[in-house]
């Protein structure tokens, strides 16, 4: 009898993992059949660095929006990143037991915002702030990295945190009884040991910044030119889609999709960046 | 030499403490500012009646019940298959081209654009399964888009577990399912809840993948098939259209008492499964 | 019924793929006795499964049967009555009007979905919608479609309250949106620089804009985008350099509407013909409608419908009978 | 002809990893009831044999092998050989204290609990006598539910032998079992193993030459995956044949 359930264990794990891989491929394809036809029509090269869009003259160059993109990701995670990895380190080493214990629940308090509110939240507060200190529509790229990067922070900081709790007592031990103090023991062994599983965290983090549209679309100004400073508006990939897609039908839904890919092969460079990285250790 | 470690170690303690106070303050001045505008709102009437009048009056019941039930659908259909497809890769898989492919792609689309999940949904459940719009097209399209994330989440969780576990296990006379049971799942399980915590958050909050699928009706949904407005698309509509900041802020506190609750309700879970799994 | 044989199809060609699969895959294990005496396997099985992950295990296979069956049920599924969808500016307006006809004619079966002009006009042209709701003209194709205009909505030219300007001509609101005026100074303002506001390239909003104002010119690729009527207004009232333009029916005092070439933008001017900006908010639906559709739609056509739209700043079109020539 | 029976008898094995082979054409038989220490230098092949008898090779992909490994007569890689089973009758502790993320009562009564055994008396009355055979009893017996994790590094190795005989096993494998304990500890633990000897069939990988005199009945000398002398211990630390076990046992190499 136990032989028939391990087989059974077996199958059924078996049977998820190809049904869930088959979703996932399924989506894949269909955003790649929906997208890929207006490239060949327009041209992988006028498509992607094209400077010009506007659907109804039926110019579809996206150029400004990957700018756009590139531009208020490094923006989030210039911000996100530090901040983030410091609280996990907080979190995993310097805080103590109660206040953990309140932190972590008010972390993913923080991932559980609607990112609509952080969106309005940035336009009411963020986005006077920069009209007023820093001059220009206050609408630009430094508003949405400020959001993008509250926003990331909950992934960011839950995963390293993970990753540092999860190394073996043995190493912070080692560590400390060959003489290095606290702050050594993390920056020499404990952060390169946790190294793959912050990488992860970080890409994680990255991807959702990348991927986020209805919080950018309210503090970024959503302007179609190239941005020339960080206080100019700006349009990303993500929001392009965003604001378009409940008006587009025909070519201009299958332009919006051809985004979608771009922004595909885009995640998939940052995690391929991500593993080179890990493996490389 | 030594001076100077120790400096060094007081700046680093004052920075990484500094950070976190600064990411506290953040996060109290968003939820407080939201929950100070939202909560006068809050009352009985605004509990159980459902939104009149544009949403100028009235209150959110249908998009209560209709945010829980979508977000109840897709956790339902995530779970199993997400942790399911975890450990058959971290388990049951030697480590080879396929399996990092998987793990690559789920990786990838977890950073897919919640807008394009929602036209995948749109036209996929609701069109061409003729779903219609629905809280199981809503459910169906928010369980692929944590799909990703519940894997990679849960099988990060497992591969952390020490591999000599799985050797005493096995030692011990323990077959494959017994040592993922009883000695990988109870170490793995803080892991795996961590996810499934992000992944429900994530969906409870989601706007753009639940406003073509699941609709935005304001009628007390009363089947799977009946459409339904989540509460983010209500204050996505409220606030954006300008029709009424108070109902929005409303809303908004109610959708964030709502997280907390989830996230206390799911921690406590957790500590008790882990207390009697030990 | 296309779709379901379509679907089955798909799904036996998938588990049939799914078979070849673990056959190879059993094929390839070493051959192992399986000796299980039939009744000791079904107890054993029972307490076995007793166990805390088995439970999970149940669950699992129980979602996965009604996950398929969802999938196929879903093709017959039961009509919940009379579905709007479409563009998000009209949608307000069409909640209102179906909690009147709610309270007339105690049916309240009828659901409004946002989700943007385009995607109400393909929901109604491929059924998933009764009624399209568009904010903006249709073109060729669309016209195949049946529609009808239950009102109108002006379309106002707004400012920060603080700027002391009151008139702009068409002509020079069309230089500031090419970008050929950039500066308030050169408008009799305070010297500083323009922020020009506009809707996002599908809106109807911002199709009736390019049509009425802009005319060859165009709307600069440097003007800052905002998708909602909402957003815009919220915008226009913070920054006191920016200018927008949203619906007559939302402007209130934390923006001022500019009068055009003199003439005040209200309901009147607007009927009278003097006030040039405004465009139709459409029903649009697949085939001529009937039942409860057409209920719901002369209902909106009535006059009970049109106050209630008049009520809420729109301007209703049924009282000039400009009417589409098909119906 | 052979003073008591073979345990377990090892003919003409070769084992490798992929391409790399660990153990070359080698034969052994292990005595009941005895202890026999397998010394050598490191990665010579020792923990390979020592994970062979009980099958915790099969994990490593790509890990076979060729020739017989006899338990009580009946070849352990037979087709028919329920793993699970055979497992249970070949205990091992590894070199690291390994005590699973449980309470002592939970870490100990694990491997019946997975043999079946679901009655709370019987399961106690186990962990009990296991606790016992291996000295730990008066230490724990008033915390069981205490994490295992809270014990000392000499206590949780004998947590982990305490875990192995709790399945009452036949033969114990011990994959240099003291390496990282304290001399006290090292002490309490050889001296358990002595007592035990009389119930079960022990084989020890010694993490120094001085352990495996102290303790073994019989020992084997294994270099580079060779099986170079095997003897009583007295006549192997007394006078080795091979010339090599001589240099090793000097400490002049390895």
């Amino acid at each position: 009898m136990k032989k028939f359930k391990e087989k059974l264990s077996g199958r059924i794990f078996f049977i998820f993992a190809l049904s869930s891989i088959s979703v996932l491929a399924l989506i894949t394809v269909f955003i790649i059949v929906k997208g890929a036809p207006i490239i060949a029509k327009v041209g992988f090269f006028n498509f992607v660095f094209g400077m010009k869009w506007s659907p109804s003259q039926g110019e579809f160059g996206i150029f400004p929006m990957i700018i756009g993109s590139v531009s208020v990701t490094l923006g989030a995670a210039a911000l996100g990143v530090p901040i983030g990895i410091c609280c996990s380190i907080f979190l995993a080493e310097f805080a103590p037991a109660k206040m953990r214990e309140f932190f972590r629940p008010a972390i993913q308090l923080l991932a559980g915002i609607p990112s609509v509110v952080y969106g309005f939240w940035g336009l009411l507060f963020i986005v006077p702030f920069i009209r007023n200190f820093f001059g220009g529509p206050g609408l630009s790229i430094l508003a949405g990295a400020i959001i993008l990067a509250i926003m990331t922070l909950p992934t960011i900081i839950s995963i390293s945190e993970v990753s540092l709790l999860a190394l073996p007592r043995q190493y912070k031990e080692g560590a400390l009884a060959l003489g290095l103090n606290h702050w050594q023991t993390i920056w020499s062994v404990l952060l390169p040991a946790a190294k793959s599983g912050i990488v992860a965290a970080v890409i994680l983090g990255i991807g959702r910044a990348v991927g986020e549209t209805m919080a950018v679309i309210m503090v970024l100004g959503n302007a179609v030119a190239v941005p020339l400073s960080i206080l100019d508006p700006v349009r990303t990939l993500t929001t392009n889609i965003g604001i378009e897609m409940g008006y587009a039908s025909g070519e201009h839904q299958q332009a919006l999709f051809a985004t979608g890919i771009v922004l595909f092969v885009i995640i998939m460079l940052l995690n391929s960046f991500a593993q080179y990285i890990t493996r490389k250790r | 030499m030594k001076t100077n470690s120790r400096a060094g170690e007081k700046i680093a303690k004052l920075l990484i403490w500094s950070t976190a106070l600064f990411v506290l303050v953040v996060l109290v001045a968003i939820s407080a500012y939201i929950l100070i505008k939202g909560l006068p709102r809050i009352n009985w009437h605004f509990l159980t009646e459902i939104p009149r009048n544009m949403g100028r009056s009235g209150g959110v019941a249908s998009t209560i019940v209709g945010t829980l039930l979508v977000t109840a659908v897709a956790i339902i259909i995530a779970m199993p298959f997400g942790i399911g497809t975890a450990f058959y890769l971290a388990e049951y898989t030697k480590e080879s081209m396929i399996t990092r492919i998987i793990r690559f792609s789920a990786e990838s689309l977890a950073g897919i654009p919640s807008i394009v999940y929602g036209l995948f949904g749109f036209i996929f459940f609701v069109i061409y399964l003729n779903l219609g719009w629905s809280i199981l097209s809503g459910g169906l399209t928010l369980a692929i888009m944590i799909l990703p994330t519940i894997i990679r989440t849960s099988e990060e969780a497992i591969l952390s577990v020490p591999k000599v576990y799985r050797e005493v296990s096995f030692s011990l006379g323990g077959t494959k399912w017994q040592t993922i049971i009883k000695a990988v799942f109870p170490s793995a399980i803080r892991g795996i809840t961590n996810g499934i915590i992000l992944s429900v958050g994530r969906s409870v909050a989601e706007t753009a993948a639940v406003i073509y699928t699941a609709g935005s009706a304001l009628r007390m949904p009363v089947s799977l098939f009946s459409p339904t407005r989540t509460m983010a698309v209500h204050f996505y509509i409220l606030a954006r259209e300008g029709i009424s900041l108070e109902n929005a802020y409303g809303t908004a506190a109610l959708l964030i008492i709502l997280i907390f609750l989830i996230n206390v309700v799911a921690n406590m879970l957790v500590n008790r499964f882990i207390a009697k799994g030990r | 019924m296309g779709s379901v044989e379509r679907f089955s199809h798909l799904l036996t060609r998938s588990a049939k793929r799914k078979q070849d699969f673990r056959s190879i895959f059993s094929r390839s294990e070493k051959i192992q006795q399986f000796n299980i005496q039939h009744s000791a396997f079904s107890t054993a099985v029972k307490d076995r499964l007793r166990g805390r992950l088995a439970v999970w295990l149940r669950v699992a296979l129980a979602v996965g049967m009604c996950f398929s069956l969802a999938l196929l049920g879903g093709c017959g599924r039961p009509k919940t009555g009379v579905i709007i969808a479409g563009s998000t500016s009209v949608q307000p307006y069409a909640e209102v009007l179906v909690e009147g006809y709610a309270v007339l004619y105690h049916d309240d079966a009828i659901d409004v979905q946002g989700g943007g002009s385009s995607a109400g006009i393909a929901a109604a042209e491929s059924g998933t919608a009764d009624i399209g709701m568009s904010s903006r003209d249709l073109n060729e194709k669309e016209r195949e479609l049946w529609f009808v205009e239950i009102a109108k909505d002006g379309l106002a030219v707004i400012i920060n309250p603080n700027n002391p300007l009151t008139d702009l001509t068409i002509n020079q609101i069309r230089d500031i949106y090419s970008t050929k005026i950039s500066n308030w100074s050169e408008l009799g303002g305070s010297p500083a620089k323009i922020h020009i506001i506009a809707r996002e390239e599908g809106s109807g909003t911002r199709s009736a804009f390019e049509s009425l104002v802009m005319g060859e010119a165009e709307i600069s690729p440097k003007a800052i985008v905002q998708d909602s009527n909402g957003a815009v207004r919220q915008l226009v009232a913070d920054d006191k350099n920016s200018i927008g333009f949203i619906s007559l029916g939302l402007v209130d005092q934390t923006v001022k509407a500019l009068t055009l070439d003199g003439i005040v933008p209200n309901r009147e001017n607007v009927i009278n013909g003097t006030y040039s900006l405004f465009r139709p908010f459409l029903f649009v639906a697949g085939k001529e409608p009937v039942g409860a559709v057409k209920q719901f739609i002369d209902f909106t056509l009535s006059p009970n419908g049109q106050k209630l739209l008049e009520h809420e700043g729109l301007i209703s079109s049924a009282i000039e009978g400009i009417e589409n020539e098909e119906i | 002809m052979v003073q008591n029976a073979s345990k377990i008898s090892v003919s003409g094995l070769n084992f490798y990893y992929q391409k790399k082979q660990a153990i070359f054409d080698l034969n052994l038989k292990i005595h009941a009831n005895s202890i026999l220490s397998v010394f050598g230098p490191a990665n010579s092949g020792i923990t390979t044999l020592l994970r062979s008898f009980n099958r915790l090779c099969d994990l490593t992909p790509g890990a076979h092998m060729e020739g017989q490994i006899l338990l009580d007569g009946k070849n352990i890689y037979a087709p028919d050989i329920i793993v699970t089973e055979l497992r249970r009758k070949v205990g091992m502790v590894f070199d690291v204290p390994t005590p699973l993320p449980m309470s002592i009562f939970d870490n100990i009564a694990y491997g019946p609990r997975l043999s079946g055994m679901k009655s709370k008396k019987l399961l106690f009355q186990s962990v009990e006598e296991a606790l016992k055979m291996a000295a730990l009893w008066e230490d724990v017996k008033d915390r069981l539910s205490m994490p295992a994790a809270s014990l000392s590094g000499g206590q949780q190795q004998r947590l982990c032998i305490a875990r192995v005989l709790a399945l009452k096993p036949e033969v114990i494998l011990l994959d240099r079992p003291c390496s990282g304990l304290d001399p006290i500890s090292t002490a309490k633990i050889e001296e358990s193993l002595s007592h035990l000897k009389e119930k079960f069939t022990i084989v020890i990988a010694p993490h120094n030459v001085q352990q495996a005199g102290r303790i073994s009945d019989r020992a084997a000398f294994m270099l580079m995956g060779h099986l170079i002398e095997e003897g009583p211990a007295r006549a192997v630390f007394a006078n080795p044949q091979d010339q090599r076990t001589n240099d090793y046992i000097t400490g002049r190499f390895g």
